[in-house]
Order: C-alpha cells, then structure tokens, then sequence
C-alpha cells in the first residue's frame, strides 16, 4: 500500500505541536480515516532518522527528540557568583573546627535542624566531602572539608585555622570570648589527625 | 470606554452593517467617537471615501446628532464639537467664499475624507491582522521544546573573615538560647516531606490538596501537625526551586500544589 | 563552497529545541566556527518547505512552525488567543502602521481620546513599546510595536505587515496632522491628560 504524503505531513506537524508524546491511537483520531499510522510513523521515524531531531518511541508514545548524539548543544554552563546563606556559613564553619563531624552533631551545635539545601550548596561549593562513618550505632556519615576549601581560605592545613585570641587579635572578630575556642582549638589538637583513626573510609 | 468588543479572531470587526440612520440612534454607545459615525454613515454611499459627497455625509451627521437630541440621549462633548465643524463645514461648501484666509470648505472636505480614509485603511488592517495568521492559532510553535539546559557553577564568594565571624555569633546565639531538641520519632521531618512531595508529584498532574500529600498512617494529632508543617515547608521550597506551582483560593483556604512544566526554562 | 552535513543537523537541532524563534547569530554561536549560517538556514528551509512544519523568518529570526494549510488540524493544541477590543485592535493596528508614533496622532487617527486602558492592554500582551520622544514641542513619547508583535502575527518585518506598501505609496501612513478639528483633538488631548498625568514618563 502506498502512503498518502500529505498524512506523512499531517502526522509531522501533529507531533510537532504537540505539547505531549502522541499514540498511535491519538494520531489516528486526528488523521484522516483509514490513514495506516504504523507505515506513517514508520516513514517519518526513517526519515528523521539521520536528522538533527529524531522521531522516538517513548513509553509507547512518539515524540521528536533532538538526536542523542547532539544533546550537548543544549547545554550551557554558566557560572554566577553567590553568597553563602547564614545557615552555610555557619554549618560550614562548624564542619571546618568539628571534622569530621556527622550531621546530628552539625544539627546538635547549631540547636536547629539543617535543611537539605544547606548541606547541598555547601557540596555544590565543593567545600565539603563524606569522610567515612562514624563507628557509632546507625553508622552515620561524618562531614569534613575538602582541599579545595583550604585553597579557597588559603589554608595550608586545616589546623591553620585561627583560633579565637588569633582572630581577636587581628581585629577580625568583635564578639566577646566565651571559651569556646580555646577548648576547640584544643579539641581539634586532640581530635583531628588527618587520618582519623574511628575513621574508616567510605 | 471600549464597547464593542471583538470576538476573538475578529471577525465581527468588518460587518460594518450599512445601518440606517435611525437605527444609529438605538446605541450611540457602540461607537468609537464621532469619526466612527461618519464612516459608517460614509460607507452608506457605497463609493470611494476618497469620492464622497462631504457636504451629504455632513446633513446626515447633523440630522443623526439631532435625532439624538430629540430621543434625549446624552451625546458626548466630542461628537458636538464634530457637529458643529460640520456645520461650519457644510456653510463654507455652500457660501461663496469671500475671504481668503483659511483653507476653503472643498479643501476641507477633503482633508475630512482622507482621514476617514485612514481609519477606514486601519480598520481593516486590524482586521487582516486578526485575519491572518497568527502564531499560536494558525501556525504553531513546537509543542514541546527542548529548553537548553543550564549547568549552573555557583562560584560561592565568603571570606575567611565571614567564616569565623559566623562561627563566633553561633556559639554565641547558642549560650543563649537553649538547644531546641526534636522528638525525633514523632517529626516528620522537611526532608522526609521533601523526597515525599517529589516521589508523589509527577503522578498527580493536576492541582491538588496539599493535605493529600501527608503520610496516611499519621495518628496523633501532634505527628500531624507536624507532617502538615512540613509538608508546607517542603512545598514552599520546591515552588521557589521551580519544580511545582503553589495555589490558595482565599484565606485560610485549602493550598494546591501542580507540578510545574518546566518546558521552556532558559 | 559544500556545506558540512553534521552542521545542518546541529542547526535543525538547535531551531527544533527553541520553542523562540533563534537569530543568526545565536546560532553562530553555538555551531562550530566557520559554519555557514545562511547557507545552512537556506538548505533547511528548502527541506522543509513542503513538510508538516517548515523553517519559518519571523522578526529576522527563525523558527519552525507548522505548515499554515494544517491550521485546521492543530485544532487541540491552539494556544487561547487574547481578545482584544476594537478600540485596542485598532490602537495596535496604527502603532503598527504608523510607528514611530505618539499617543495624540493615534487619536487624530482615530477622532478620539485613547483611554488608558486600551495602551495597558497593548503593554500588557507585549506587543507594544514606547520607542523614544517626538522631537516636537513637549517632546510627546513615541510608541511603537515589539518583536513579540511581529512573531505573534507572523511577520518577519513590519513591512509585511497586509497592504503596507500600497497605504504607504498612497499617502495613507503619513502622520502629519490634517490640521482640521483641532478643537477636537485639543479636547480630547485635555480630558486625557486629567485622568492620566503621568503619560509623559517613559
């Protein structure tokens, strides 16, 4: 049998427009009576084949598809400088004195829940990474920093991270002492060599 | 303010009825001011309007504007000064022109049927336009674009200085406040609302309660509110990710949540 | 000079994924240097000139649209068209027209007063723009029509616009005022102006 081209048209400028995937079903309701939808489809599906787009079966629908092979050209990258929300910063900074650190333990110092996005745009930074499990009950994941939030601090090692006197010194901070930081940077001294031995790795 | 309205491919814009001229009367309001009246009383004479016969069109406007008056419509201010420049009109076609200052009346008359010339020309350009095609009815775009697809890299800006300034306001916040603890089993927490509301949204595609989101098995009404809150909160966060669209009716009235199309994101 | 295959497909890609029409040089941009943009867009054209959909210049843009002989096909997927009053269709058909031109010569055009609603409308569909300031007495705001304009109606130049050569050759787009009624427009010009002080601004 041959096909009526101006089915194979209308067929093309149906999937087209449409705004879903197209059944045989739908197309055949549309097209003109007696219209042999499987030979069109099979027409236009050869047709396209080698194109830029690509007629394609998807669940049982046919949709246009730019070619797999093409995909690339729609993607952009872009970069947009932003600033941290306080809950990052603060997370982030608590990850940096704590590592590793889980996060009930983040959520326990903070005194709030951390919201999913928190954690992600501090990931999405690339200043934070997984370091293993903490051999506790529930095996949770501990947080720490990554070499490219040393970079980005212009840290050489994350005990170059000033302590409070140093900071208070230096005029970066105004805030009173409250303790905290001596017995952190204690803590750190105790707590954080490198390879952490209740560590193991992910 | 604007009376006549089209329908919406226009149609009804060119069936300019060649209305007697006591039927004007009945709906003064359908005109578009008083160049409207003379060019439906102008295509009465069926010629060019290039060739009308000015001084005709002028009796015609007059005797429609006095109709008016004798029926008592209210006639607006702009259709009486176009009635007395066509009495002033008609009076320099009629008398001999004594002076010379001035464009005399044939010129006039003239100039008048040019500009119902324009508007008539516009009239139906609008008409053609509205006629022809148009993208979206006649002709159309692709029904499901592929939207280019942005990889954003977020370059993150903070000092060391904001870091350890925030770390400080922490610890000091929280000498103050006592820590909040959640009762961890019966929260259900924004993440637990998060993946929920994502796992479900594609299967319900149009709007629904926000409340049919909640995880049935919710007995106390503590655990309720709970989900209730966080299903909120985790809906408010999607919506501002682009990911659904949020509605409330009125106050206090039920909130329905739609998946977004995100089609032609760009 | 031949024209590199893989470049017509990147381009059929590219014009397939943009619901938007896609300028040269948008492209350009994205294919490989040294494609041959015209060239290509005219292979694509031809191709699809007797398909369902054809590659189609609006605005200088170009973008794929269904054939116009299957408008009566496409009958589901029509987008709702905005209704537009007469007074707006007109306003819009002589900013059309006429532009660059300012709110008192549309209504010497049109024998009466514009009321403000009927622009906001125009704005409002993003057919309209303001294009400048008349350089006359008062310095009156300039309107004129958008690329939206020109896409929604089809048209890639506002010389396409139906019988624009004709009522150009015949005097018909000229905006000089006809100096009659100019009590007229004087009256109109000063109830507008009451109800709308702020026009001036751009």
């Amino acid at each position: 049998m041959s096909l009526d081209p101006e089915h194979v048209r209308m067929a093309e400028a149906l999937l087209f427009a449409s705004k879903e995937p197209l059944d045989e079903a739908a197309l055949a309701e549309r097209l003109p009576e007696g219209a042999d939808i499987p030979a069109i489809l099979a027409t236009i599906e050869e047709h396209y084949r080698h194109k830029g787009v690509n007629l394609t079966r998807l669940a049982g629908k046919w949709t246009f598809l730019t070619a797999p092979d093409l995909s690339w050209l729609l993607e952009e990258e872009r970069e947009t400088t932003r600033r941290l929300s306080r809950a990052a910063l603060e997370t982030l900074a608590i990850i940096a004195y704590h590592q590793p650190v889980t996060r009930a333990e983040i959520e326990e110092i903070r005194g709030v829940g951390l919201s999913r996005g928190t954690m992600d745009v501090l990931f999405d930074a690339g200043w934070i990474r997984p370091r293993g499990r903490r051999r506790t009950p529930g095996r949770p994941v501990t947080y720490g920093v990554t070499e490219d939030f040393l970079i980005h601090f212009g840290l050489d090692d994350i005990k170059d991270l000033p302590g409070f006197d140093e900071m208070k010194a230096a005029g970066l901070l105004n805030t009173e002492p409250t303790g905290i930081f001596r017995d952190l940077a204690r803590a750190n001294e105790e707590e954080d060599s490198l390879e952490d031995p209740e560590e193991e790795e992910l | 303010m604007d009376k006549g309205s089209f329908d919406d491919a226009g149609q009804k814009n060119t069936e300019v009825i060649p209305l007697p001229s006591h039927a004007l009367l009945v709906d003064l309001d359908g005109y578009e001011g008083p160049l409207d009246v003379l060019l439906v009383l102008a295509r009465d004479q069926k010629v060019d309007l290039l060739k009308i016969s000015i001084l005709q069109l002028a009796e015609q406007y007059l005797a429609f504007i006095e109709q008016a008056h004798a029926l008592r419509l209210e006639v607006a201010a702009d259709y009486l000064v176009m009635a007395a420049w066509l009495a002033y009109l008609k009076s320099r076609l009629l008398l001999p022109v004594e002076d010379d200052d001035g464009p005399s009346g044939e010129e006039l008359a003239d100039r008048l049927a040019f500009l119902l010339k324009k508007l008539e020309a516009m009239r139906e350009a609008a008409e053609k336009l509205m006629n022809g095609t148009v993208v979206g009815r006649d002709r159309l775009q692709r029904g499901r674009p592929e939207a280019i697809r942005i990889t954003r890299h977020s370059k993150y800006e903070c000092s060391l200085r904001d870091l350890l300034q925030a770390y400080a306001e922490q610890k000091e916040r929280k000498g103050i406040i006592n820590p909040l603890r959640l009762m961890r089993d019966t929260v259900f927490t924004v993440e637990a609302a998060l993946d929920r509301l994502e796992k479900m949204l594609g299967t319900l595609p149009e709007w629904t309660d926000l409340m049919a989101y909640l995880p049935e098995n919710l007995s106390d009404p503590f655990s309720r509110r709970s989900a209730q809150a966080s299903t909120l909160l985790a809906s408010l966060q999607m919506a501002k990710e682009g990911q659904l669209e949020l509605r409330q009716g009125a106050t206090f009235g039920p909130i329905q949540v739609k998946k977004r199309n995100n089609g032609n994101e760009s």
